[in-house]
């Protein structure tokens, strides 16, 4: 491998996001961006593969040495994000192609994908460095152009929903700087490899606590995480489908990975775990969220909101495997990080194809949907499965894990509550499924009578998307090693590198 | 000396930070704020030899710009209730 | 003393934020917040921040203003009064604040030499020592922002670019179709409507809330300064980009100030002389060309065999590669903040003239 | 000697200097109305400005012999000069534009009200060119008549 793909990685879409506004031409900035996800893409591939043969990468921007330097650190976990986050953007972005032509004036092309290419750049950006500070200065990146990205969407109340996104995530943002800014001045450095080891000798032990507190409160905004959620189901429903689909996979899983990298790698398993006694506090919030929303789900009628929800529900799965703080339940928490931005992407974009051609997404007016769009149906009904756990779909293996590392450490009654939320989720994608499949329409409108199925470059990705995950759902040793492999890296923390190094 | 003119600057601005705030009109408020910016900018050219280190003069020309810019754009917007507008502009030249 | 008179400043600082919270009208609150960035401006300079004090007397107290009046132009100019209070929202602002004080507890004192931020011997005292030999710039603030974190300002630059993007097409430049005119300088349209604040009995004051737009008028006295003054900002600009090397400054102050200058003819002048100046597209294209210099110096450095970002290679000699990677960067960055700040001026100012 | 007087001439510039900004800021505190205020502040704004300035530019020039810092303070001079007079100006114009009626010692308006203050604001040698403005103002002071009669 070439030393310099990981720096390519970054800079080939940076680089792309100018030159889409400097050429403004609708097909040529998608064709611009659709060249630099590609690339992105292929290299984070070769960096995966590199990292898993030959251990961790460090990378000097600059030139400079670590601590007086940026670095990049990439390791397993990195790494698997940087292919997940630049996977499913690129199929979302050969998907988006007929989408943005429907739902974005056409003078505002370039800008979308402008702004689809700094969310990547953002994202990819976050997940790949080794550097605290750096980590923020790509969050505001990649926030800037997400809620770009969602007031691009045809419903006015897509602006309502971008401001109230905008407040909460600047103040997950400015929590976080804050949070950065007490750990410097605790330790004086802004590596994370330096932090890990400066943090249990520094002579502050309180800047490193509220440290500790603000990080952790500002990434849960970002990750929307059960009580910090608010923002979400707006932003997914009034967003353009695309982008939806899009940020669903990527956006909130990248925070995930940051709250990883925080709890285990910088503040280190006994201080996250052992004296802040995190499993009290994130293990309740993450049971409380994935039942309530769940439910809440149940009631919702418009298909993206009612998505939205459940997606807040799985995000309190991915907390509770965290919360048990063991190789197990971390292993289930990364498995089901991947399985879930599979599973959620590909069922907005099944969403997305009906709102394409129905210009909405209300549930009870599918009536007969099956007749009318029967591939778009299938993808909703098999990746539904996903989303429920069924067994032979990529839901079922990191519930599995779940279940099996709650019961490693007898809690049962929690593997209970994960088979009652999971019977949730099949309530909610059934009622779905029993008004595409079998509700009779009471009448033709004649708006729906003409209606057909969703162009290919549409359906082609999505099942795609949907073939990689029953891959997964049938081979699922390959991601559970793979999340094994991260989930033992991250609760060795650095030390384990640095020998090796 | 330079400890003299520190104080009185000081002083001078606790006075027009008390205008600013008081009010009543916005016209006020603009003034003080104005006449804080002029302050300001004293304050860090008298700072600046009080501490022998005179190097900090390009900030205070930066406040002496800034606060002129800020002026009009605000009384711009009084008038105007809008920035862009061509209504400062000649119908001529 | 420099203690006092840093003390003395964040108390007026304490005061204006106070004062600012408490105001209802939005107008008064944008002006007070002017003082406020000034306060906090001058209390950097005490405390030897000036890089910090460039920037926030330049953006804070500059720009922000016009794009707070901007947006307010959009809008009411007074809050809506609340009638319940939110305890759930002050019990939270609260608790953040006092978590905010006791971690500040046991942190070292303001200036202390054997804080753990000053002893890191691989960060601060490398700067301090090391970078004049390694970098070169005898500000070590340019070395650190342009060379040892370089990566970072290409970010942040991205943050100012997405910005600009963002308020591109949320609010959007229309173009002006060939042939048709600006209303506004039809005399006669809306330019009478006087409206006399009748609340006022004792004549005296009509708040500027209640002013409307009155018959258009010649402040003959600031077009004349404003031409005198123009060439001297510009210029400014250009000093403190070059000059950031030896003194405060760098791209993004300078960026900031030769906007500035634009944007004080604009508000003079108007919107559309402006924009004959310096077209939307010509801005489109400098936020481009800014941004891709940054990453072209990045891409040059990987070509040439270094890591991104890395300047040795840029030159035969380390020191003249650093020299040339800063000049190039900062040229980068102050070119895409130009270009951004102008742009986001216009789009704000654009409500009626468009 | 020659620094006795450098001395001398600096302390007195720069007393005379605080002694303009501090009367200065009381009369922004203690003054009326908006007007004197003005008066108050904007003359002293400049003025003392200037003194200070000068006082610095003598320091740098004899003291700290650092030639650059006194151009720099030229400079600032020169642009507050120019722009802290402009600035109140404007303010003053603008004030009486949107009808701030000035107040005499007792607080009672001068002017009859806001229109009039406005068209004060309006009223300078309106045909130092070609006389076209003499007649538009006319018309604008024709329509104010009309609408005041209408509100009233």
């Amino acid at each position: 491998m070439n030393v310099q793909i990981p720096a390519l990685l970054i800079l080939v879409p940076f680089t792309a996001a100018p030159l889409c506004v400097l050429f403004r031409h609708a097909v040529a900035s998608w064709v611009i961006a659709f060249c630099a996800n590609f690339f992105s893409f292929f290299a984070a591939c070769v960096v995966l593969s590199h990292v898993r043969s030959e251990g961790v990468i460090r990378y000097k921007v600059g030139g400079w040495m670590a601590p007086a330097g940026i670095e990049y650190y990439i390791d397993t976990l990195n790494a698997a994000v940087l292919v997940l986050v630049s996977g499913i953007s690129l199929i979302v972005l050969v998907y988006s192609y007929h989408t943005t032509k429907k739902e974005v004036s056409l003078s505002k092309h370039h800008l979308f994908y402008a702004a689809w290419l700094m969310c990547l750049t953002g994202l990819m950006g976050i997940a790949i460095t080794g550097d605290a500070f750096n980590v923020f200065v790509f969050l505001e990146v990649s926030s800037l152009a997400t809620y770009m990205l969602i007031s691009f969407g045809k419903d006015r109340r897509a602006l309502t929903a971008t401001f109230r996104y905008l407040i909460m995530g600047s103040v997950g943002a400015s929590f976080i700087l804050i949070g950065i800014g007490f750990l410097y001045a605790a330790t004086g450095t802004l590596n994370m490899i330096d932090l890990a080891e400066r943090i249990p000798d520094s002579e502050s032990q309180r800047a490193v606590l509220v440290a500790f507190s603000f990080i952790c409160i500002g990434v849960m905004i970002k990750a929307a995480i059960f009580p910090l959620h608010a923002w979400l189901p707006n932003a997914y429903t009034y967003a353009p489908t695309a982008v939806t689909a899009f940020l669903s996979g990527t956006a909130t899983k990248v925070s995930l990975y940051v709250l990883l990298r925080f709890f285990f790698s910088i503040f280190g398993f006994e201080f996250s775990f052992g004296q802040m006694l995190l499993t009290g506090v994130l293990l309740p919030a993450a049971i409380v969220g994935f039942l309530l929303m769940s439910l809440v789900a149940v009631f919702q009628t418009d298909l993206r909101r009612m998505l939205a929800y459940s997606s807040v529900a799985q995000l309190g799965y991915i907390v509770a495997g965290i919360a048990l703080a063991s190789q197990a339940g971390l292993t289930a928490g990364i498995v089901h990080i991947v399985n879930h931005a599979l599973v959620k992407s590909a069922l907005f974009m099944s969403v997305g194809c009906i709102i394409y051609q129905i210009g909405h997404a209300h549930r009870p007016s599918f009536d007969n949907l099956f007749k009318r769009m029967p591939f778009t149906c299938i993808a909703f009904i098999i990746s539904g499965f996903g989303l429920i756990g069924v067994p032979l779909t990529v839901g079922f293996i990191s519930k599995f894990a779940l279940i099996e590392a709650s019961l490693e450490q007898n809690y049962w009654w929690l593997a209970v509550l994960i088979l009652v939320s999971s019977l949730m989720a099949l309530v909610y994608v059934a009622r779905v499924a029993e008004v595409m499949l079998f509700r009779k329409s009471r009448q033709e409108t004649p708006e729906s009578s003409g209606m057909s199925e969703a162009p290919m470059s549409m359906l082609v990705p999505m099942y795609l998307l949907i073939a990689i995950g029953l891959y997964f759902g049938i081979n699922g040793s390959a991601t559970l090693s793979l999340a094994g492999e991260a989930a033992s890296q991250l609760l060795s923390g650095f030390t384990m590198e640095l020998s090796q190094q | 000396m330079f400890v003299a003119a520190t104080i009185a600057l000081l002083i001078t601005m606790a006075l027009t930070l008390w205008r600013a705030l008081v009010g009543p009109t916005q016209f006020d408020r603009l003034l003080a704020v104005n006449s804080f910016g002029t302050k300001t900018v004293l304050l860090i050219a008298v700072y600046g030899f009080l501490t022998g280190r005179p190097d900090f003069l390009d900030i205070a020309l930066v406040y002496a710009l800034i606060n002129f810019l800020g002026t009009i754009a605000v009384l711009k917007f009084f008038e105007q209730d809008d920035l862009g507008s061509g209504q400062y502009q000649e119908d001529d030249y | 003393m420099e203690a006092t008179v840093a003390n003395v400043l964040l108390t007026f600082l304490a005061v204006t934020a106070v004062g600012i919270i408490m105001l209802r009208d939005l107008l008064a609150a944008v002006i007070l917040l002017g003082a406020y960035s000034l306060i906090a401006a001058g209390a950097f300079v005490v405390m030897d921040a000036v890089d910090v004090a460039f920037t926030e007397a330049a953006v804070g107290s500059g720009i922000s203003t016009i794009l707070f009046l901007g947006a307010l132009s959009f809008t009411r100019h007074d809050q809506k009064p609340r009638p319940n209070h939110s305890w759930m929202a002050l019990f939270l602002a609260v608790a953040a604040g006092g978590l905010l004080i006791y971690g500040t507890l046991d942190m070292p004192y303001y200036g202390s030499a054997t804080s753990a931020a000053q002893t890191n011997p691989g960060l601060a005292v490398r700067f301090l020592e090391e970078s004049g030999s390694e970098v070169g710039p005898p500000n070590i603030v340019t070395s650190v922002l342009a060379s040892y974190r370089g990566y970072d300002t290409l970010g942040e630059t991205m943050v100012v670019f997405a910005a600009g993007i963002a308020v591109l097409s949320i609010l959007g430049l229309k173009r002006r179709r060939p042939g048709e005119n600006a209303p506004l300088d039809a005399p006669g349209d809306k330019t009478t409507t006087l409206v006399v604040n009748s609340s006022a009995d004792d004549g005296s004051i009509a708040s500027p809330n209640e002013m409307k737009r009155y018959p258009r008028q010649r402040h003959r006295v600031l077009q004349v300064v404003t031409k005198l003054v123009i060439p001297f900002v510009l210029m400014f600009g250009l000093y403190v980009q070059f000059h950031g090397d030896y003194g405060p400054g760098g791209g993004f102050q300078a960026g900031v100030i030769f906007a500035s200058g634009f944007i004080l003819y604009g508000l003079i002048f108007g919107l559309q002389k402006t924009r004959a100046i310096m077209p939307p597209s010509a801005l489109r294209i400098l936020m481009c060309l800014g941004l891709l210099l940054y990453c072209g110096t990045g891409l040059l450095t990987m070509v040439l065999g270094g890591n991104l970002l890395d300047y040795n290679v840029l030159a035969h000699d380390a020191l003249h590669g650093q020299h040339w990677g800063i000049f190039t960067v900062e040229l980068g960055v102050g070119i895409t903040v130009t270009g951004v700040m102008i742009s986001l001026f216009y789009n704000f100012a654009s409500k009626r003239s468009l | 000697m020659i620094d006795l007087l450098i001395l001398l001439v600096s302390w007195a510039l720069m007393i005379v200097g605080c002694v303009f900004v501090v009367s200065g800021a009381v009369a922004l505190v203690r003054m009326p109305d908006l007007y004197t205020r003005l008066h108050g502040a904007s003359l002293t704004d400049t003025g003392g400005t200037l003194v200070i300035g000068l006082a610095l530019i003598i320091q740098a020039l004899f003291v700290f012999d650092n030639s650059m810092a006194a151009v720099k303070m030229g400079l600032i001079l020169l642009f507050t000069l120019f722009t802290s007079p402009t600035a109140s100006h404007a303010l003053a114009k603008t004030a009486l534009l949107c009808g701030q009626v000035p107040l005499d010692a007792k607080g009672n308006p001068l002017l009859d009200g806001p229109e009039q203050a406005s068209l004060l604001a309006r009223s300078r040698p309106a045909d130092y060119r070609h006389g076209q403005d003499k007649e538009r103002i006319a018309q604008q002071i024709q329509a104010l008549d009309n609408r005041g009669g209408d509100e009233s």
